[in-house]
């Protein structure tokens, strides 16, 4: 069989490639990693210009369309995605080069690129794939390469972090599998176009619940969130920064590409989801006032701020769902880019002060004052404070929502805000108080490489802000999908 | 007209008062300061009337000018402050605070100068407030405990006379929809209106019930300050009723009702207090305040019948002119005393303040009787109830003043003031004798300067002998001892606010228990949740139920279903199905 | 009853049965168990798929997905297996 | 004369701009980070002056950017922008003077000056905003740019003051969030329109309408410290004195009270708003905080706590201004936006000299300080009586108008309003006057005798301002003096 050198296949194809070699050339990995990435940003551009001049692209593997082959197939919103992991991944792996370059980091080094690297292929393959259960193969990828980050620290807490996390992974990945099975029994069919317009029995709904209990544990929604701040936590910041910024997304992803295609969820399923995304908000947001430690402040956070993506999606009921999505895909994009910032900059500020005890962070002469302001602007972001693309988010969640009359999570939204302010302002306090130290405190101290891609992802989350017009412009080509031709 | 003459007259105190500040100036400052008012005496005395000059651009639209009536209260008042320039440039010579002194004073003059000018409501108002606000400095110069409790009562009576006073013109400018006083006296202003600038105005004048601040603070304040409070400041009060109000145009008899009773009240209640008073200062200050009383009489008579207000007009500047003049001799006279020495020349020094003090009381021909009698002429023209009551009070306010005047002449001999230990003694004896003999040739010199206002005083009759004499043998058989005190307005609020405090403290207190508790209880509640929901694996569990429901209905319908799903919706079946598996499952 | 739907519903037991123990479970080993169970449980549903209409003709895309879930679940099961006896190592270490 | 359409982008940028040079200059820079500060703000004041002239002249500047499908980011100056941009850029210059003079030894210049250069960024994005939208931008910005300062000196106090701050003014910005979506939502724009956009609105839903109102001034009325939100105001005192300055003249309280006036004029419309029933109790809500404000001034002896309940009080007398819906209200209003600023910053400046210069922090500590240092206090002499009312200040124009819209509008109650105010303030000030002039110094609480040293970058500043409060009373009636840029302002919003 031939494949036609399109970007399509790149994009997946190209960190599959480099995953291999990077496993076989580990003292090359690096250099591979980056520049796999490198392609494959390189792919997704020519994609995006592609997408922009001619709508949506279809690709059909091996030369059967559906719904017999494999059809993989590029719109606004897939490649809005395959934006932001190439963008956020290749500023993680930059990250990453520097604070893997210690001689007792051999062994991790060995193990991240071409573990990254089937991460990246997993995730372009969930977004590239137009086929359910293409997508279970995908996401069981991404579960196995996203466990081998997290225990890439080798401490006993990643490990089993890591090991919780796998249980809920397959777990999920196997409920979603039921899920498709029950799919093929009642439609027999797979690909996207088949499930579109098909009749919502109860049966299938029930199908489609499966799967959708499957994903929320994938990706950490409340009440199945347990076992998200341990691994996030736990992992190295730049594990983290994947982990959090992309991984946990792409299941989010799938409950979006279903919700478009599938014959959706009754009001009460919907509601449903948003209390389910509200009780993420809440319970998140508290946990992270008691988080003892930066990094599991910054996984609460992830947890809540999942649970607000989950509201954004139910904000206006089955009727706004045709426009909720969007206000979804802005606070993935806007979470993603960063929560990536701060988990890389909570890293740095760990490298730097020795620990990430919260009540401490004030005792330390050190301050990494650009990885702290890196902090403090990923948290403008995250609290969703103009004009960051968080903020936009959060704006059109509320506006469907206030149009909609739906006011409870109009409620919700403002709660997650004030307490993210919370939260957000314990870690400012231990910046910015200095009257606890007994030596002098220097400033600009710490200034490295290393700070220079969570700052850059940390002003991208800001200033995409205001491209948030052409950013939803561009989502939403090649919606609605129709049936492929 | 331009408006140079007038900035000029305000200018030159003005700018002595900063020049103070610089070290190397202040001596040749003390040297100009009996001179800064020339500017305006001269624009009183030489310019021709009516004159008018506006700056559109200065607060809220500055307007200048001078008629008749005001060009008599510029003249006696830049006299009276050439007078107590002159004392206070020898007086202050050694004292520490002199340069304070010299501040307040400049700063104070300005302003009485610059409120004669004014011929907006916003422009009086803006030198009515700096010179009120200056002489706080001037009552508590000494900084003794009564000057400070004066200068307490002083700010507060200020502060309350300032409120009023802006409330009134508020009104009245929103009424007449001009800041013009032309157009204010030609308005028919509301009763509060007038209500408030009279109170305002009367607590400068010192008309009882606002008179308390009166005699501490011309007790309190050194000599020359003295002089100008009593005799120049307070006019200030006069002139603004006479330049403010609807004066014989509008009848407001309740007001003119209430004023002429507290006129008559504070003629008699003032000597009352005053006889008891031991500081001569302070007898001269309750002395103010009875001849206030009088000039309240006229007011109100005006008030109550504007007809008569032609008539009464000119008697009221008369009379203020004459008490300007006597009341600051008196002032001056006793610096003057307390600056001698030796026995001789005190007792030459009280017999020169004998001639103001019957000048005051009114001896027959004097301008004091001159000045009553004619009041009493022009309260013919007004209201016929009051008027027998008012030629008693009249008559009878010359027994008081009689009294009074005998008080302070005992008191300077049994409490002589403290003067400055190095004064130069003829340095304060000048402006003393220049205003004596001013106050003396006034019934002279008025058909001069006044013009056609002279009328009614040329007229007069010279006034009879009995009410001073009267006035003389009582107070040859008084002898009275009196103390006076006040608690000060800190001591008040503190126990108001006491319980309010106490209440608040508590109430912090408890919030703070609540809260401390509230935190306990958000921290432990999230950890024991946690806990036992990780202990029990309750989320989980709900789910695996939930899912296992799940399963059931799936079961149910989805199996079941799938025998009943026909054929045709296979779309499956329509190809070789070995086409659906992936490629890597290709054959 | 038609055998599809026996075998349907014994893999949807199956697949209960391994759900409680994945979620419910404390021991690690039983936990990784118990989610072969599961897996074990979809494959039989899947294969009830390739029962369909016409009985005679069974349809190879739900084999397929079968074992491709098989090849899945082994690896999976692999990483978990490694991991625990990490775990274990890293555990007696710390104890020692 | 050249024409610049972007000339507000300019404005908005000089101190945008300065705020990253700024943060990335090392600590010791200090003469080149003065340069750029000093040269930015003066760049900006002249900027600010060809602009007034330009909007004098009627042209109006307009900038938009789409932001989202119909919601644009838009600049917009028009006079009323005008009157607060020149506020904040004039005292931008003055206060960096004085700044840098506080600041000169200090730590973290580096990130108070970029900080701060971001505060005054906000401030002129506040002023220029030309829908509700991009005000919200503005405001939050602010709020962001304001937090460090607040808590510079990184105490614990003032930590807890910081977070104390982040929580009212934050929750405040999502109110206001929520108050602006709701417009977005009722009217279908967000646009500030001299005469409103919610006409239809409130003809359809009142309810809706007034329930918009309550929740937008609630908002803006927490920076703007309107009762009962103003806790956080005296607790930020502990910031240093140019902050102080800063919040209580220009930025902070400012941005809430002009947002006030936007929300009143612009968003509603005068007219419409009195129609709605919800000018009146907006006016009592501010007359409470007016005496509130000051009756707690009363009972406090630290001066800058003293000085921002003041600043509660009298801020208030802006929203009132506006609330009672008449033209010479307004203009008393507007007016008080400048008089104000430039009153409060005076004495906040000469607080934080008294605090440099002779250690002096408590209002019992104060006695003799007018000889110690007698430039500052006269200038703080005039902003305090200006602040009581008392004619040829500042003060005392801004009061007299409101007192005359009191009367014009029918509400005679604001007189008695402004008398218990102004009863009030004499009361807390005076007795402060009365110590640092009339009584004599204490040794042990000035410290050494002899003159403090202060430079010359901490005396002029007060100095200037104080010399503006007499000018901007003095000379009320002169062309392009506030009182008269008001005036033009209001013929505007009650479209005369």
């Amino acid at each position: 069989m031939s494949v036609d050198l399109s970007p399509i296949t790149l994009a997946i194809f190209v960190p599959l490639f480099g995953a291999i070699m990077a496993f076989l050339l580990p003292r090359a990995a690096s250099v591979i990693g980056l520049a796999t990435l490198a392609l494959t940003t390189g792919a997704v551009i020519w994609l995006a210009r592609a997408v922009l001049t001619g709508g949506a692209v279809v690709l059909p593997l091996g030369g059967w369309g559906a719904p017999l082959g494999i059809d993989l197939r590029a719109d606004g919103l897939s490649v809005a995605m395959l934006g932001l992991t190439c963008a956020v991944g290749f500023l993680v792996s930059v990250a990453a080069l520097d604070s893997l370059k210690g001689a007792q980091q051999a062994r991790q080094r060995q193990y991240f690129w071409p573990l990254w690297l089937l991460l990246l292929t997993g995730m372009n393959g969930v977004y590239l794939g137009t086929d359910i259960f293409n997508l279970y193969v995908m996401i069981e990828v991404i579960a196995l390469a996203a466990v081998g980050l997290t225990v890439l620290s080798g401490s006993r807490a990643a490990v089993q972090a890591g090991l919780e996390y796998m249980y809920a992974s397959i777990l999920g990945a196997l409920l979603f599998l039921m899920g498709v099975g029950f799919i093929y029994l009642q439609l027999g069919r797979l690909d996207f176009a088949g499930l579109t317009g098909a009749e919502p029995t109860g049966a299938l709904i029930a199908a489609l619940a499966l799967m959708f209990v499957g994903l929320a544990l994938k990706t950490a929604l409340f009440p199945l969130h347990f076992w998200l701040p341990a691994a996030h936590a736990n992992a190295t910041a730049p594990a983290s920064a994947l982990l959090s910024g992309l991984v946990v997304k792409a299941a989010l992803y799938i409950v979006l590409r279903l919700a478009q295609y599938m014959p959706f969820p009754s009001e009460t399923l919907l509601t449903l989801v948003g209390l389910m995304g509200a009780g993420a908000v809440i319970w998140g947001g508290i946990q992270a006032l008691r988080a003892e430690r930066l990094k599991l402040l910054v996984a609460w956070s992830t947890v809540a701020q999942i649970g607000l993506i989950f509201v954004a999606f139910a904000r206006a009921g089955e009727v706004g769902l045709p426009e909720s999505w969007k206000a979804a895909a802005l606070l993935i994009l806007a979470h993603g880019i960063a929560k990536a910032a701060m988990f890389l900059a909570a890293g740095r500020i760990k490298d730097e002060i020795g620990h990430d005890v919260i009540r401490d962070l004030d005792r330390s002469p050190i301050r990494p004052t650009l990885a702290q302001f890196t902090f403090a602007l990923a948290a403008i972001s995250l609290i969703g404070l103009p004009p960051s693309l968080g903020f936009i988010g959060k704006w059109s969640l509320m506006e469907g929502a206030m149009a909609a009359g739906y006011w409870h999570w109009v409620a919700v939204t403002m709660a997650g805000t004030l307490m993210s302010v919370a939260y957000f302002s314990r870690v400012f306090a231990g910046f910015l108080r200095f009257d606890r130290v007994r030596a002098p405190v220097g400033e600009h101290q710490g200034w490295a490489l290393a700070d220079a891609a969570p700052l850059t992802l940390a002003l991208a989350a800001i200033g995409l802000g205001l491209l948030a017009a052409p950013i939803l412009g561009f989502i939403e080509i090649g919606y609605p999908f129709g049936v492929a031709p | 007209m331009s408006l140079a003459p007038f900035v000029t007259a305000l200018a030159l105190p003005l700018l002595l008062a900063l020049a103070l500040i610089w070290p190397q100036a202040r001596s040749l400052v003390w040297r100009m300061m009996p001179f800064a008012p020339l500017p305006a005496l001269a624009l009183a005395l030489l310019g021709d009337l009516p004159m008018h000059a506006q700056a559109d651009w200065m607060i809220l639209g500055l307007q200048f000018g001078l008629d008749e009536i005001s060009r008599l209260f510029v003249i006696f008042t830049g006299l009276l402050w050439c007078a107590a320039g002159a004392s206070a440039r020898h007086w202050m010579r050694h004292d520490a605070r002199a340069t304070s002194f010299g501040v307040m004073f400049l700063m104070a003059q300005t302003g009485n100068l610059g409120l004669l000018l004014a011929l907006d409501a916003a422009s009086f108002y803006a030198f009515f407030a700096p010179m009120s606000f200056a002489s706080y400095g001037l009552v508590l110069h000494s900084r003794t405990p009564q000057a400070q409790g004066a200068a307490r009562l002083y700010i507060g009576f200020v502060v309350l006379g300032e409120l009023a006073l802006f409330a009134g013109l508020a009104l009245a400018v929103a009424q007449a929809g001009s800041f013009h006083v032309a157009d204010l006296r030609a308005t028919a202003l509301s009763d509060p209106a007038v209500a408030l600038m009279m109170i305002g105005l009367c607590v400068k004048l010192g008309i009882m019930p606002l008179h308390f601040w009166l005699p501490p603070a011309h007790g309190a304040a050194p000599v020359p300050a003295s002089a100008v409070l009593s005799g120049a400041m307070i006019k200030a009060g006069l002139f603004g009723m006479i330049t403010l109000l609807p004066l014989g145009g509008v009848t407001y008899a309740d007001h003119g009702t209430v004023m002429m009773a507290a006129g008559m009240v504070t003629i008699f209640a003032a000597l009352l207090l005053g006889v008891q008073q031991t500081s001569p200062k302070a007898v001269l200050g309750y002395s103010s305040v009875s001849q206030m009383g009088i000039l309240a009489l006229g007011l109100g008579a005006g008030l109550m019948v504007p007809q008569a207000w032609v008539a009464i007009l000119p008697v009221l500047v008369f009379l203020a002119a004459h008490h300007a003049l006597a009341k600051g001799a008196l002032f001056l006279g006793t610096g003057a005393f307390a600056a001698q020495t030796g026995p001789a020349a005190k007792l030459a020094v009280t017999l020169a303040l004998l001639l103001p003090a019957f000048v005051l009381a009114g001896l027959p021909a004097s301008s004091g009787a001159l000045g009553k009698e004619a009041l009493k002429t022009a309260f013919n023209a007004g209201s016929p109830v009051w008027l027998p009551w008012l030629t008693v009070a009249l008559s009878l306010s010359g027994v008081a003043t009689t009294l009074l005047m005998a008080r302070y002449v005992a008191m300077i001999w049994l409490h002589p003031p403290g003067a400055p230990a190095k004064v130069t003694q003829e340095a304060v004896l000048l402006p003393f004798l220049a205003l004596v003999g001013a106050s003396l040739a006034l019934p002279l010199v008025w058909v001069a300067v006044a013009g056609t206002l002279a009328a009614p005083i040329s007229q007069a009759a010279p006034g009879a002998l009995w009410p001073v004499a009267l006035g003389v043998a009582m107070a040859a058989g008084v002898a009275i001892h009196a103390h006076a005190q006040r608690i000060g307005p800190a001591v008040f609020l503190a126990q108001i606010t006491a319980p309010g405090r106490a209440l608040a403290l508590r109430a912090d207190s408890i919030l703070a228990a609540k809260r401390r508790a509230a935190r306990r209880l958000a921290h432990a509640m999230p950890k024991a949740i946690g806990e036992t929901a990780m202990r029990w694996r309750l989320g989980q569990t709900a789910i695996a139920g939930l899912i296992a429901l799940t399963l059931l209905l799936e079961a149910g319908g989805s199996l079941r279903g799938e025998a009943a799903m026909p054929p045709a919706a296979q779309p499956g079946a329509a190809h070789p199905p070995g086409h659906m598996l992936p490629p890597y499952f290709e054959p | 009853m038609t055998p599809d739907l026996i075998y349907g519903l014994t893999g949807i037991a199956v697949f209960g049965i391994g759900l409680v123990g994945a979620l419910c479970a404390l021991d690690r080993l039983r936990r990784v168990l118990a989610l072969k169970l599961c897996s074990v449980g979809a494959g039989f549903l899947l294969v009830v798929g390739a029962w369909r209409a016409p009985p005679g003709v069974p349809d190879p895309v739900p084999h397929a997905l079968v074992i491709t879930g098989i090849v899945v679940m082994v690896s999976a099961t692999a990483v978990a297996l490694a991991l625990i006896r990490r775990l274990q190592t890293l555990e007696a270490e710390d104890e020692r | 004369m050249m024409d610049a359409p972007l000339l507000p982008l300019f404005i908005l940028l000089t101190s945008l701009l300065a705020a990253p040079v700024l943060f990335s200059l090392p600590e010791r820079a200090a003469r080149l980070r003065t340069g750029i500060n000093l040269g930015m703000a003066g760049l900006k004041v002249a900027l600010v002056a060809w602009l007034s002239l330009k909007v004098s002249q009627g042209v109006i500047y307009d900038l938009r950017f789409e932001l989202l499908p119909g919601l644009e980011f838009k600049l917009q100056a028009d006079p009323l922008a005008i009157l607060f941009i020149a506020l904040s850029a004039v005292l931008w210059l003055i206060t960096t003077i004085y700044s840098v003079g506080y600041l000169e030894h200090g730590p973290h210049r580096a990130r108070f000056f970029g900080f701060f250069s971001l505060c005054v960024a906000a401030t002129v994005g506040i002023a220029l905003s030309g829908n509700l939208f991009t005000f919200l931008l503005f405001y939050e910005l602010l709020t962001l740019a304001t937090y460090p300062l607040v808590i510079h000196r990184g105490t614990a106090e003032a930590l807890r003051a910081g977070r104390i701050y982040l929580i009212y003014t934050l929750a405040g910005g999502l109110v206001l969030l929520l108050g602006t979506l709701g417009l977005w939502v009722l009217a279908g724009t967000t646009d500030f329109v001299p005469g409103g956009v919610l006409a239809y609105v409130v003809a359809v839903n009142p309810l809706a309408a007034q329930l918009l109102f309550v929740v937008l001034i609630g908002a803006l009325g927490v920076k703007a410290a309107l009762f009962p939100f103003h806790v956080w105001l005296p607790i930020a005192m502990v910031a240093p004195a140019p902050v102080s300055a800063l919040l209580h003249a220009v930025a902070v309280v400012k941005a809430g009270a002009f947002g006030i006036m936007r929300v009143v004029y612009e968003v509603f419309g005068i007219e419409t708003a009195q129609a709605l029933g919800v000018t009146a109790p907006l006016a009592v809500l501010a007359g409470v905080t007016i005496i509130y404000g000051s009756l707690k001034a009363i009972t406090q002896d630290d001066i800058k706590k003293r000085l921002a309940y003041s600043t509660v009080s009298q801020v208030s007398y802006i929203t009132l201004g506006v609330a009672l819906a008449s033209p010479l209200a307004a203009v008393g209003a507007l007016a008080h936006l400048i008089h104000q600023g430039l009153m409060k910053i005076t004495m906040f400046m000469v607080a934080g000299n008294l605090a440099e210069g002779l250690g002096v922090k408590r209002v019992s500590q104060m006695d003799g300080v007018g000889r110690a240092m007698p430039g500052s206090m006269l200038a703080f002499t005039l902003a305090a009586l200006g602040m009581i009312g008392l004619p040829p200040l500042a003060g005392f124009v801004s009061k007299w108008y409101l007192a005359q819209g009191g009367l014009e509008a029918g509400q005679a109650w604001v007189i008695e309003l402004l008398l218990g105010s102004s009863l009030l303030n004499a009361i807390y000030f005076m007795p402060m006057l009365h110590r640092a002039w009339f009584r004599d110094a204490a040794p042990e609480t000035t410290g050494a005798p002899g003159r403090p040293r202060i430079g010359w970058m901490l005396a002029v500043p007060p100095a200037a301002t104080a010399a503006l409060v007499l000018i901007a009373g003095g000379f009320a009636n002169a062309p392009f003096s506030p009182l008269e840029w008001t005036r033009f302002i209001v013929a505007i919003e009650y479209q005369e």
